[in-house]
């Protein structure tokens, strides 16, 4: 008759362990790159190490009882223990204990991250869409979408809702996600402390393309954050006149894109994401494709079938005037 | 009230008083509501009037006075729980005590 | 008087044996479909961007999935034992309403019915079949459940078809309450009640207080739906988050009503398998209070990352991990009662044993959810998918089986093989832990819960390949189960009244035992009747025929008759036919008189 | 009942029906305690008119209440009556019980036309949702109760509801005297504390 054998089970996370190693695991909650994720991470794995004690000691108790005491012939019958009081008080007080080493920390880091950085801080607002992300900087007057730049060691405030069903922003490496609630604006801070490109996503369910709402973080040099707000800031790009993209930015200007797409001084349609600066992106469809022009291609003539549910419509626009559509947006850097 | 089972039930003159009890308490309160001078008091003043309108019906009328705590139990558990649960929810969506305004209080402004 | 066999007597019986049967093989039937749905939701993750269904379809799975596991297939498996086992540990000779009981069963069985006619009801509604089952997640919030964000009728079936489920399980809550208070035989203390059936009191305890709460949740985003309500809707004033607040409030007080029977049946089958009492009775049964009780002090531990505020969550947190307490003190005294016991390793003792080392490990993750700060990195990802499936899986499923190994061969006069029992186990084992142990670090590496994609390079491509290896596993282990319980209905070993040396009522009559239970109902003196302890002998069984015939109530038919009028009902809002509304209310209330003035003693 | 004279011989020494209905009321409190909090919760956040001041009519229900009030009161003198085997009182009093629990049900009925015709419906904004839910939640349960009561008062006609019945009359009871104290909640927290 096979013995019950539990104590094997340990083995199982070092076998899951080896097959896990590898990768760069870029949405790793387990790297953190700001003071938010650092100190998250450090209350996490002191919580866990706590949770491995019990769980060695609690198990190990368990199983030594099961082997210790099978039934084996001959052994006499059993004292009828109905119950020990010290035993009991000891057994409520040890876990008491071990809560009291998890909750102080836990408060202190409650507090610590509660969402508020100095006056100083950047001002970040994002703002949940079905599937996609926008992000403004009020105080630089900037608007983008699905890709977030911000600068190394400057702590940012980031103010978080939602124009229509609940989101949840999180970019692993930089600190805990915080859900984008319609009519209601939540707020984090963290001070991201090493350049890099962090991958993240959409993380409450929110309809056909959740999987798909995913979002880049860019942390950059000082330097090339500032690069970066004056492309922004700059008016979109003005296509030479008779170029590839000037017939571009006509198509554009004459489809259905302007209802809903910015481009400054083209259209100032508002349910889709800013495409004022959309050739200065390095993906497309909230992180889904690369920015390039077989997909961009894909994605105008048909975004539903790359995107589930995606809310911007096939559109009618083919051959040499979806070329230069493309080439329009390409240069919009 | 001596000890008594759970058939023994209060006397129809008992029923009448409460009866005349709760009438005097509801003009109390429509009373209140209109007199200007109790608008300071008046939301513990109705809270309160309520709540012993509230208790003299489960008392008397569904004698949990006298019949079996147990009854009791069976209703006032559920009761408070909700009544801790309203607290709580309004403490929630209404409580200034989210420091350092991270949420704005959880109500639904923002 | 009704027959005692044929289609019909099972219609109208009032038996609660014959009624924890039928639960049981509902329920059991809901469980491998929601076992399906969840193979295929593992076959589309084995690999990244899978294609084995499209998005729509997989949102239909996982909620329909955690729907049918949660409401299906674990609540009503419960019930199962507490209609079968209830009345016979306490010496009754049936539950307290035998026809609200039955009630109840139809109630269910029709609302699973409903809840799994989305499936193929497409064509109905001028949509592909596999096109409007619920797909909203099975905590469906809100506002994505609003019809803008949701035109089908996905959501109406979910939303009607929970509210049809949530009359039985209110239904059975008052009568089970009421039947363990008062049905007890005499000398049947509270304190000598036996643990499964205290923990079934309290959980019906819960069953009342929280149903009601999810009951008006629905009922507001009904008349949302239907009737333009503005419930949920931001550009009204107000706020999803009511929605969160009366979900949850139901929700975490539910995940106890699934869990604390399944303690209590390990609470049954460690004594009787080590030959010990239970170690320290009192305490277990007043922790499981206590668990219930501060189950409800708890909900906003689910909405950290909603920005509730510090204060908020320093208080969900420290009540959170307040709960681990009295549970870790349960686990204590479950090892304490097999410790130096004669410990034989039967099936059932070993899913008993299973049972506590997997519920350890879901509910240590849960404590490091309870972390608010933590939890932010953690919840909405698959470390909270994997802590879920220890928890239910490892621990509800794992304390089911224990039951069903254990009281099987009472419930039908077999006895379930042994040898495949212990295959059944080990697959199960080893299958449950592939599948859900590396969905920790699957999550803690980025991957949310609720992705029907994810891209190769998140890194997690074969952890999740093991993952769905490990659910395959599950699935044959699943399948050797019913082999053995197929076999059992010809081939398994008769059962004696008393297979396992047991310490309570129910092994003192045949297996299965006759219509009336108890030939003469029996005297309890102690709380381990059935065994021999330091003040008291062993009670006599029963006479093996009853001294003077008993009489047992025939069945009716209204009932179910009642009951049909739910689905009727909810079946006209979802087609919007006035009709269908006053027909289903007119057949409710037809079957409700024609029940209160039937005389019951057919 | 499975033994008409098992309700004798229970564990508890109480009624199972009537323990069975504790137990039923004690869920109510968690259902009626759901609407009541999402009523205050959305208190003063509609975000179009009506609001609560300008359409509630204190006087009006007031009178409700007090309709409500003395048809608990009819309902205890059923009871009494029942228990003394005093039959014709009993139809009287029941009869009172269900009619004045009709009259308010004509209340209500007056209450939402007019507050329709002011303009103020279930679609209007977070207080009508709130308002109609919560009342109309309120309205069905007297509803059922008064069906409960007239079947009881059909009984009494034909003569079958002697003191043997009392128990189901008692419970009835139960029934609309809870039905009255979530009114008396209602109309404090609704109406008067506006
Ligand atoms: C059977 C069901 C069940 C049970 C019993 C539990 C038990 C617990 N759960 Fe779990 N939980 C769920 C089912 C369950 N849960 C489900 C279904 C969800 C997800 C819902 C969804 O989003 O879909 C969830 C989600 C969930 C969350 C939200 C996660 C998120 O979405 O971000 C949290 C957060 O605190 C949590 C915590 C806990 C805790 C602290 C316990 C505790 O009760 C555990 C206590 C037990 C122990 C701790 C182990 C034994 C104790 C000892 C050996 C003593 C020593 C221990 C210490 C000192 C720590 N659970
Ligand atoms: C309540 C108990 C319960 C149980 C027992 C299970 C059992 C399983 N669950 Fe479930 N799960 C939930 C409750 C449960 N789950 C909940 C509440 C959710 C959240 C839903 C949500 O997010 O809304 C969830 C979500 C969930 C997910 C996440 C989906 C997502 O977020 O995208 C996954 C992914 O792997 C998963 C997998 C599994 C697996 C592999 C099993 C296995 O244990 C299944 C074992 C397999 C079988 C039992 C198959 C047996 C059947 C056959 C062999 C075929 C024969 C079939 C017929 C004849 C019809 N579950
Ligand atoms: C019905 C509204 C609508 C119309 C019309 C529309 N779009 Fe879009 N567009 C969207 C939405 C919504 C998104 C975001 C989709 C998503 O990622 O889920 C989007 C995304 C995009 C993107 C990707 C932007 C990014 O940063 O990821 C590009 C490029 C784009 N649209 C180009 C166009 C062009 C070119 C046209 C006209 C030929 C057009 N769109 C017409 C709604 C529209
Ligand atoms: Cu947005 Cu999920
Ligand atoms: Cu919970």
């Amino acid at each position: 008759m096979p013995r019950f054998r539990p104590w094997l089970s340990p083995l199982l996370p070092l076998a899951l362990a080896v097959v896990a190693c590898g990768g760069p695991f870029p949405q790793s909650t387990l790297r953190p790159r700001s003071d938010f994720a650092g100190a998250v991470d450090q209350l996490f794995t002191s919580i866990f190490w706590w949770a491995i004690i019990v769980f060695v000691v609690v198990e190990g108790l368990l199983c030594y009882a099961v082997i210790r005491y099978r039934h084996r012939e001959g052994r006499p019958a059993p004292r009828p223990v109905h119950g020990h009081t010290a035993l009991e008080i000891a057994w409520t007080l040890a876990p008491a204990v071990i809560l009291v080493f998890i909750a102080v920390p836990t408060m202190r880091t409650i507090f610590a991250t509660a969402g508020e950085a100095p006056p100083t801080a950047l001002k970040v607002e994002v703002i949940g869409h079905q599937w996609w992300w926008e992000y403004r900087y009020p105080d630089l007057r900037i608007v983008t979408a699905n890709e977030l730049s911000l600068p190394v060691g400057r702590p940012v405030q980031v103010s978080i809702t939602s124009a229509d069903v609940i989101h949840s922003f999180w970019a692993p490496a930089l600190g805990g996600k915080r859900d984008a609630t319609p009519g209601y604006v939540t707020r984090i801070a963290f001070r991201p402390d090493s350049v890099g490109v962090y991958s993240g996503q959409c993380a409450e369910f929110c309809g056909a393309s959740h999987a798909n709402m995913r979002l880049r973080v860019l942390v950059l040099r000082d330097s090339a954050f500032q690069a970066w707000v004056r492309r922004q800031q700059a008016p979109a790009a003005a296509p030479p006149r008779g170029s590839l993209e000037a017939r571009g930015r006509d198509v554009f200007a004459k489809s259905a894109c302007i209802g809903c797409h910015t481009i400054d001084g083209v259209s100032k349609g508002i349910i889709g994401p800013t495409l004022s600066h959309v050739g200065g992106r390095a993906t497309i469809a909230a992180g889904l494709f690369p920015n390039d022009s077989p997909h961009l291609a894909r994605w105008i003539a048909n975004a539903p079938s790359l995107k589930p549910g995606a809310l911007m419509m096939q559109m009618p626009v083919a051959g040499a005037d979806l070329t230069a559509v493309i080439a329009y947006l390409q240069s919009l850097k | 009230m001596p000890e008594a089972g759970e058939h023994a039930h209060p006397t129809v003159g008992t029923y009448l008083r409460v009866a005349a009890i709760l009438v005097i308490l509801t003009v109390l309160e429509v009373g209140v509501f209109y007199v200007p001078a109790f608008h300071v008091v008046l939301v513990p003043t109705l809270l309160a009037l309520s709540a012993v309108k509230f208790a003299l019906v489960v008392l008397f009328y569904m004698h949990l006075r006298m019949d079996s705590r147990f009854f009791s139990f069976l209703f006032g558990g559920p009761f408070l729980l909700a009544v801790v649960v309203l607290v709580a929810l309004l403490f929630l969506f209404f409580g200034h005590f989210t420091l350092r305004g991270a949420a704005g209080g959880g109500g639904a402004g923002g | 008087m009704t027959g005692s066999r044929g289609l019909r007597s099972w219609l109208t019986t009032t038996d609660h044996k014959r009624i924890g049967l039928l639960y049981f093989y509902t329920a059991f039937a809901f469980f491998l479909v929601g076992g399906l749905e969840a193979l295929l939701i593992r076959a589309q993750l084995a690999r990244p961007n899978g294609t084995v269904v499209g998005a729509e379809t997989y949102n239909q799975l996982f909620t329909m999935h955690g729907t049918t596991m949660v409401f299906l297939a674990l609540m009503p498996l419960s019930a199962a034992f507490f209609n079968y086992i209830v009345p016979l540990q306490i010496g009754a000779r049936d539950v307290a309403f035998p026809r609200l009981n039955a009630f109840s069963y139809w109630v269910f069985l029709l609302g699973g019915l409903f809840l799994n006619a989305s499936w193929i009801a497409g064509p109905v509604f001028r949509a592909g079949v596999l096109n409007v089952a619920p797909d909203a997640g099975w905590f469906g919030y809100a506002n994505l459940t609003e019809r803008q964000y949701s035109p089908g009728p996905n959501v109406d079936f979910w939303m009607l078809g929970l509210q049809i489920l949530g009359v039985s399980s209110l239904a059975a809550g008052f009568n089970f309450i009421v039947t363990i208070l008062n049905l007890r035989a005499p000398g049947m203390k509270m304190m000598r009640l036996p643990t499964f059936t205290w923990m079934t009191l309290v959980t019906q305890f819960l069953v009342i207080t929280a149903f009601p709460v999810i009951t008006v949740a629905l009922v507001f985003l009904m008349f949302d739906r239907f009737f333009g309500a503005h419930f949920y809707v931001p550009q009204a004033g107000a706020t999803p988050l009511l929605w969160q607040h009366l979900f949850w409030l139901f929700g975490h007080p539910e995940v106890y009503i699934l869990i604390l029977p399944a303690m209590g049946i390990v609470s049954e089958v460690l004594p009787t398998f080590s030959r010990k009492p239970l170690f320290g009775y009192t305490v277990v049964v007043y922790s499981g209070v206590l668990i219930g009780f501060m189950g409800w002090g708890v909900w906003s531990h689910h909405m950290f990352s909603v920005g509730l505020g510090p204060i908020a969550d320093s208080v969900f947190s420290a009540t959170t991990m307040l709960i681990a307490v009295p549970t870790g003190v349960k686990i204590f005294n479950w090892i304490a009662t097999l410790w130096g016991g004669t410990i034989r390793g039967t099936t059932a003792l070993h899913f008993a044993v299973g049972f506590i080392a997997m519920f350890i490990i879901g509910g240590l993750s849960g404590v490091t959810h309870a972390s608010p700060p933590a939890d932010l990195q953690q919840t909405d990802t698959y470390y909270v998918v994997a802590h879920i499936h220890y928890v239910l899986f490892g621990g509800t499923i794992f304390g089911l089986f224990a039951g069903i190994y254990y009281w099987w061969p009472k419930m039908t006069g077999r006895l379930l093989s042994e040898a495949l029992g212990k295959l059944h186990f080990w697959l199960t084992f080893i299958g449950m832990n592939l599948a859900f142990f590396p969905m920790h670090l699957i999550g803690l590496l980025g991957m949310p819960r609720r992705i029907y994609t994810y891209a190769p390079d998140l890194g997690v491509s074969s952890l999740n390949l093991v993952s769905t290896i490990g659910a395959l596993l599950i699935g044959v282990a699943t399948l050797v189960f019913v082999v053995n319980l197929w076999r059992t209905r010809s081939h398994g070993a008769p059962a004696p009244n008393d297979p396992w040396g047991g310490a309570t009522l129910e092994w003192a009559i045949p297996s299965p035992p006759p219509p009336y239970n108890f030939s003469v109902i029996p005297t309890v003196a102690s709380r381990l009747p059935r065994w021999k302890t330091e003040h008291h002998d062993p009670m006599p069984d029963p006479p093996a025929a009853p001294p003077a015939p008993v009489h047992v109530p025939g069945g009716s038919w209204w009932p179910p008759v009642a009951a049909l009028g739910l689905p009727v009902l909810a079946l006209a809002l979802l087609t919007h036919h006035l009709w269908l509304a006053f027909l289903g209310v007119a057949i409710m209330l037809y079957g409700i008189y024609r029940w209160a003035f039937e005389p019951f003693e057919i | 009942m499975t033994h008409a004279a098992a309700a004798h011989h229970t564990s508890m020494g109480l009624d199972s029906r009537k323990m069975a209905f504790w137990a039923f009321i004690g869920s109510e409190c968690l259902l009626f305690g759901s609407l009541i909090s999402t009523y205050l919760i959305y208190k003063g956040k509609s975000v179009v008119g009506p609001y609560p001041h300008d359409i509630l009519n204190i006087p009006f229900t007031s009178v409700s209440t007090f309709d409500l009030l003395m048809s608990s009161l009819m309902m205890v003198l059923a009871l009494a009556a029942v228990q003394r085997g005093d039959l014709k009182w009993a139809k009287i009093w029941l009869f009172a019980t269900a009619f004045l629990g009709i009259l308010f049900l004509g209340g209500q009925v007056y209450e939402f036309t007019s507050f329709v015709r002011e303009g103020l419906t279930l679609q209007t904004n977070l207080f009508g949702c709130t308002f109609f839910v919560l009342t109309g939640t309120h309205g069905a349960h007297v509803t059922v109760g008064v069906l409960w009561l007239l079947t009881l008062w059909v009984r009494a006609l034909q003569g079958k509801l002697g003191p043997a019945q009392a128990l189901t009359v008692e419970i009835s009871g139960l029934y609309w005297h809870f039905v009255d104290v979530v009114w008396i909640v209602i109309f404090t927290l609704v109406y008067l504390i506006q």
